[in-house]
């Protein structure tokens, strides 16, 4: 799946992924396969496909609540991340992180995070890593304009701008933290706040992949020559709830108009006119036998044993004393 | 008599408290909208300035919290993931809690935390399924699990109460429960006071939140083998370590049930104080987290790890022998 | 001592009030009286007193580890306050809190903090309280240009700046959080951050009382008109050590050259250059019997009973289990 | 042999794995100037690309160590008040602890942090004299509380070649104490090996850091009259039951000292433990400070919350009686 990100159809085809994946995993929340319910990244699929578009293989991710977009677009192997969301000892953590936790280390995740903006800092450890090597790799951090108001998150932009460091900070600026809008909880912008700690930021049509990616062209060049890490503010939209559980729960926080507003621009609309209409309906087709594979695979994955179910709590293999004598 | 579900207990007893006291009022995120039931039809009832949506900033409104409650205020916070008291540990366990000895006495910090949801949540995952009470304890800030919707009633109101901040767990796996209830039975509960849920004349259980529901299917499992008695403090900190002497001094026998981890939790406290001040025929038991859990996703995994049913028939069973 | 900050004599004498406790304290740190040591605010005066001088007796103030000036300007009596360092149960906190931790409630101080930037989301809600009280009061939260980089000030800002609350955040830039200059530590700069909220920021000579004061007017006035919070930069420097530990400590992060610099633009020596001679001399006269009473009072206070070590633990009254049994 | 203070000891712990593992740095708040006498000497020989002085961000530079960590990086991060770490519990209780198992073991976080001065440093009062080792056995986080400067040594190197985040805590009660040693003696100490440091049959006295002395001066004190062995178990988590066992199975009696406050503190812990899985011939006591201790600046004051040698003879006499 690490297949490049290159041609307008590269791009396209990744964010139909993104977008027949999400929906596969609704799916799957219903039918109760996944359980826990999961934060769709309908609607936002420019974000993480232009940014990813930007990175080489080796260049690394950190990732959010709402991160399938993300691990896809990274490179994951969408089997073996549908398996996780199933809780399969396939999964990309074996079963142990679901939804809100993948991390294929192999192609660059270094983990979605559950706790909003606590990845920010450890993406800003990494490309510190990165530039005391000399490895050359760029760190990307997703987050979304709730991010923002996390002081650590704050704290984080500080350090990378102090020591220059090759780090990315991507702000998917949804419009609403959960049911605040942005400007309720926001005083200021996401540009504004960079650009307080020196970094260079901009506000970018999160819809069009193509406007992604070639802003964070602009952002990972410059890091990879250590001129610093740098802000993208992508204007984006979820299609979708907050969580699945908010099919459950009555709110009225945006209206249908908006919504539908919104959709009007849906990135793969917008990308997949760049394409021909055959080669579009090819590539569907071709994701759509990727992902019934997914399903294939995942379902029919084993469920962890529970005799492991501490496995891997600590990496240097010390066992925990159990919680029964 | 009516049924009340534990949430909406809660919730009941929110509005009751803005109704009666104009210093209340609740901060959180998403409440308005009140996303974790808690909080629904606050904002229309009283309004935007005492029912407060925050930005995704915890430790500045926590710590706001404790500021308003220094001028006359008296804030209740919900956190919508247990672990957002480990963001806020600071400002919950170093400043709010530290007040009023380091004044000598100028200040009280009457703030109330809580915490819907507390403990595993099915599919949430290691982030999102910590049932941190434990963590409160030591620290001495004052910490509440309520087991059943009248006993949330009466805790949230004495915690919105008390002149010193109080951290209330509401566990998911309690929020699911119905009470038949009439009006009176809708009073303040007292901070540190057990209740036995069930007599029993051979082995004390204690348990709080959604364990005391275990126990009590434990109990009634093994009624006519063995006599369970089933003690909820209620509060885990303070402790009623008087009630817990007493029905202990009846029955001889102790096991602990608890969802923290095993090292330095509440069930180790409660053995230790036993094991110092008490008597017991036969050696205590707990059934708790392993040591340094991190809830895994998977289902068989995540119940694996939480202490469950089984494993406290055997530990009855055992101490029973 | 809630005596008026009106007059050039108020504000100089205000100021040596600070300069003679600090050198009075730091006799008594070396001789054993004040124990754990004092963080001296020597150098620093006009920037509690130009500050405080734009509060009215029921505004509020938070302070920091540095902290005797702030207490001293808003108006508790040094006599009390002497006796808090030194640990008599007549000090302000019943000498459970001692230097870092001086409040007094009745003259408006919410209590200085140990922890950097800790105070100043505890000042937003306090303002808050005062916003929806409608009680016209104002709160003024100090810290140093460390506490720039915590997360939980960045955080306070943004609350403070949506909400417009009536809050003057008093940024002390004396150059250095402990050894690290501020330009290592701060990517940007005080004004720069606040403004990323939207709160008008100002950068002021902190070695200028009155201009300190005109600055702080300015800000407070605009709160009182309910036109939100503002930001206060203001230039210092503390002649002496972080702590008096430096006495004992070797550091080299600093030079004489820029010591005696500083020292050339003693905020004394600038504001009593605006009162007449005699003037400055009998206000010194009179401040050396206020500190030598201040003296005698303490030393002579009675020290706590160690019966009493957790009164006060809980406000509710309730009594904590001892640690043995 | 030549004299070896605690902080030298320590000083020569993060030198000596500077020099052995270029994947060693050395992160915190004026550690370039040695402040906290740790880092002394260091910036000059390894250079700020390895001993990095950091602005106040702690929760940040925590995280940030996490991040290196995950790149293959073995950070030490020295804070510099022991309740720096209720304000990044969130960064190492729930991120930097929980990735391996989050991750299904794809990653490790070889983090270590230091903090000198743990527990009361006289005059330093509420917010400086926290001694918060219970917490982090608590959820788990590998906890080390070294007594004596060998110790220090050999327990930071093996903190620092760990594959597990682990908190080092120096109290400042030790940090004064020197050894004598010779090259030999400064080796890696395995985490979760107690040391006996007095043999004795009548009663273990278990403590940890600077109460290990404490109680040996109390052991010396009751020579003649009460035979104490004074067990220390070097890390509290993970806990060396084993010995512990063997110590009270010879001695039947079993008093704990420690630092923490009183409920869900490492001291109930043992009780606990022994309570379930050893047999005592008389009931056992801790000495610990009191709950929800909150520590006053005045000396007296601060004295009479610490538990100390006193409260440890006649907790000693009890069990004997
Ligand atoms: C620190 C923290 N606070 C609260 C939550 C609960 N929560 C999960 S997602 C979310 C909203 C996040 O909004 P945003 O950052 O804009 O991302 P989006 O969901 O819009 O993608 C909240 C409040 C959390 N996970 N972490
Ligand atoms: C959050 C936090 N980190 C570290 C410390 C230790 N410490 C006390 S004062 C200080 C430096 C503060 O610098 P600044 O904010 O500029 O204030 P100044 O001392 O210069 O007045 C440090 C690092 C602390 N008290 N709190
Ligand atoms: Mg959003
Ligand atoms: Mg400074």
């Amino acid at each position: 799946m690490t297949d490049g990100l290159h041609t307008p159809a590269d791009l396209y085809r990744r964010m139909r992924l993104i977008r027949g994946f999400e929906e596969l995993a609704l799916r799957l929340v219903k039918s109760g396969e996944i359980v826990g319910g999961i934060h769709p990244y309908i609607g936002e699929e420019a974000v993480a496909v232009g940014v990813c578009a930007a990175l080489a293989d080796h260049d690394l991710i950190t990732s959010t609540h709402r991160g399938h977009g993300h691990v896809l677009a990274k490179g994951s192997d969408p089997s073996r991340m549908l398996a996780e969301l199933a809780g399969r000892e396939t999964g990309l953590n074996r079963g142990r992180g679901g939804s809100m936790h993948a991390a294929d280390v192999a192609v660059g995740i270094l983990g979605a995070n559950a706790i909003v903006g606590a990845a920010a800092p450890i993406a800003v450890g990494a490309a510190w890593a990165a530039q005391r090597s000399g490895s050359g790799k760029v760190v990307a951090t997703f987050f979304g304009d709730g991010g923002l108001n996390q002081g650590v998150l704050l704290e984080a932009l500080n350090l990378a701008a102090l020591w220059q460091l090759p780090v990315l900070f991507v702000c998917e600026n949804n419009g609403y933290a959960t049911t605040m809008p942005t400007a309720t909880g926001v005083a200021g912008n996401a540009v504004g706040r960079a650009e307080a700690f020196g970094i260079p930021a901009v506000t970018v049509d999160g819809m069009d992949v193509e406007v992604v990616r070639d802003a964070a062209v602009l952002a990972a060049d410059r890091a990879r020559r250590a001129e610093g890490p740098a802000l993208i503010e992508a204007m984006t939209y979820r299609f979708g709830p907050h969580h699945t559980m908010e099919f459950r729960i009555r709110l009225s926080y945006r209206t249908q108009e908006e919504i539908d507003e919104w959709r009007r621009r849906d990135p793969l609309d917008i990308q997949g006119g760049r394409i021909a209409a055959g080669q579009r309906a090819r590539l569907d087709a071709e994701i759509a036998e990727i992902l019934a594979e997914a399903e294939r695979f995942a379902l029919a994955s084993p469920r962890p044993d529970p005799a492991g179910a501490l496995d891997y709590l600590y990496a240097s293999g010390m066992v925990a004393r159990g919680g029964v004598a | 008599m009516t049924k009340l579900s534990y949430t909406k207990a809660l919730n009941r007893a929110l509005g009751d408290e803005l109704e009666r006291d104009p210093a209340v009022c609740v901060l959180g995120e998403d409440i308005g909208a009140g996303i974790a039931q808690l909080t629904l039809g606050l904002l229309d009832r009283f309004g935007p300035d005492r029912v407060v949506d925050t930005p995704l900033s915890e430790q500045a409104f926590t710590s706001m919290a404790t500021g308003a409650a220094l001028c006359g205020l008296r804030p209740v916070i919900e956190f919508q993931i247990p672990s957002l008291l480990f963001l806020t540990f600071e400002q919950i366990a170093n400043q709010a809690h530290k007040m009023s000895l380091m004044t000598g006495g100028q200040v009280s910090v009457p703030v109330t935390y809580v915490v819907p949801g507390s403990g595993s949540r099915e599919g949430w995952a290691g982030q999102h399924s910590d049932h941190p009470y434990s963590l409160f304890a030591h620290v001495g800030v004052k910490t509440v699990v309520p087991a059943t919707p009248v006993d949330a009633y009466g805790l949230l109101v004495s915690a919105i109460r008390d002149a010193d901040p109080v951290v209330v767990f509401a566990p998911a796996g309690a929020m699911g429960i119905r009470d038949d209830v009439d009006a009176s039975m809708l009073a303040p509960v007292p901070l540190g006071q057990a209740r036995i849920h069930r007599a029993g004349s051979d082995v004390t259980v204690v348990a709080v939140g959604h364990l005391v529901h275990t126990a009590l299917a434990v109990a009634a499992e093994l009624a006519g083998e063995i006599s369970v008695e089933v003690f909820d403090p209620r509060t885990v900190y303070p402790f009623d370590w008087a009630a817990l002497a007493e029905s202990v001094g009846k029955t001889g026998r102790l096991v602990v049930i608890d969802d923290s981890n095993r090292t330095c939790g509440f069930a180790g406290e409660v053995l230790a104080t036993v094991a110092e001040e008490m008597r017991l025929i036969a050696p205590p038991k707990r059934v708790t987290r392993p040591d340094g859990a991190v809830l895994p996703f998977a289902l068989e995994l995540d119940r694996a790890i939480q202490p469950g049913r089984e494993q406290l028939v055997a530990a009855v069973r055992t101490v029973m022998k």
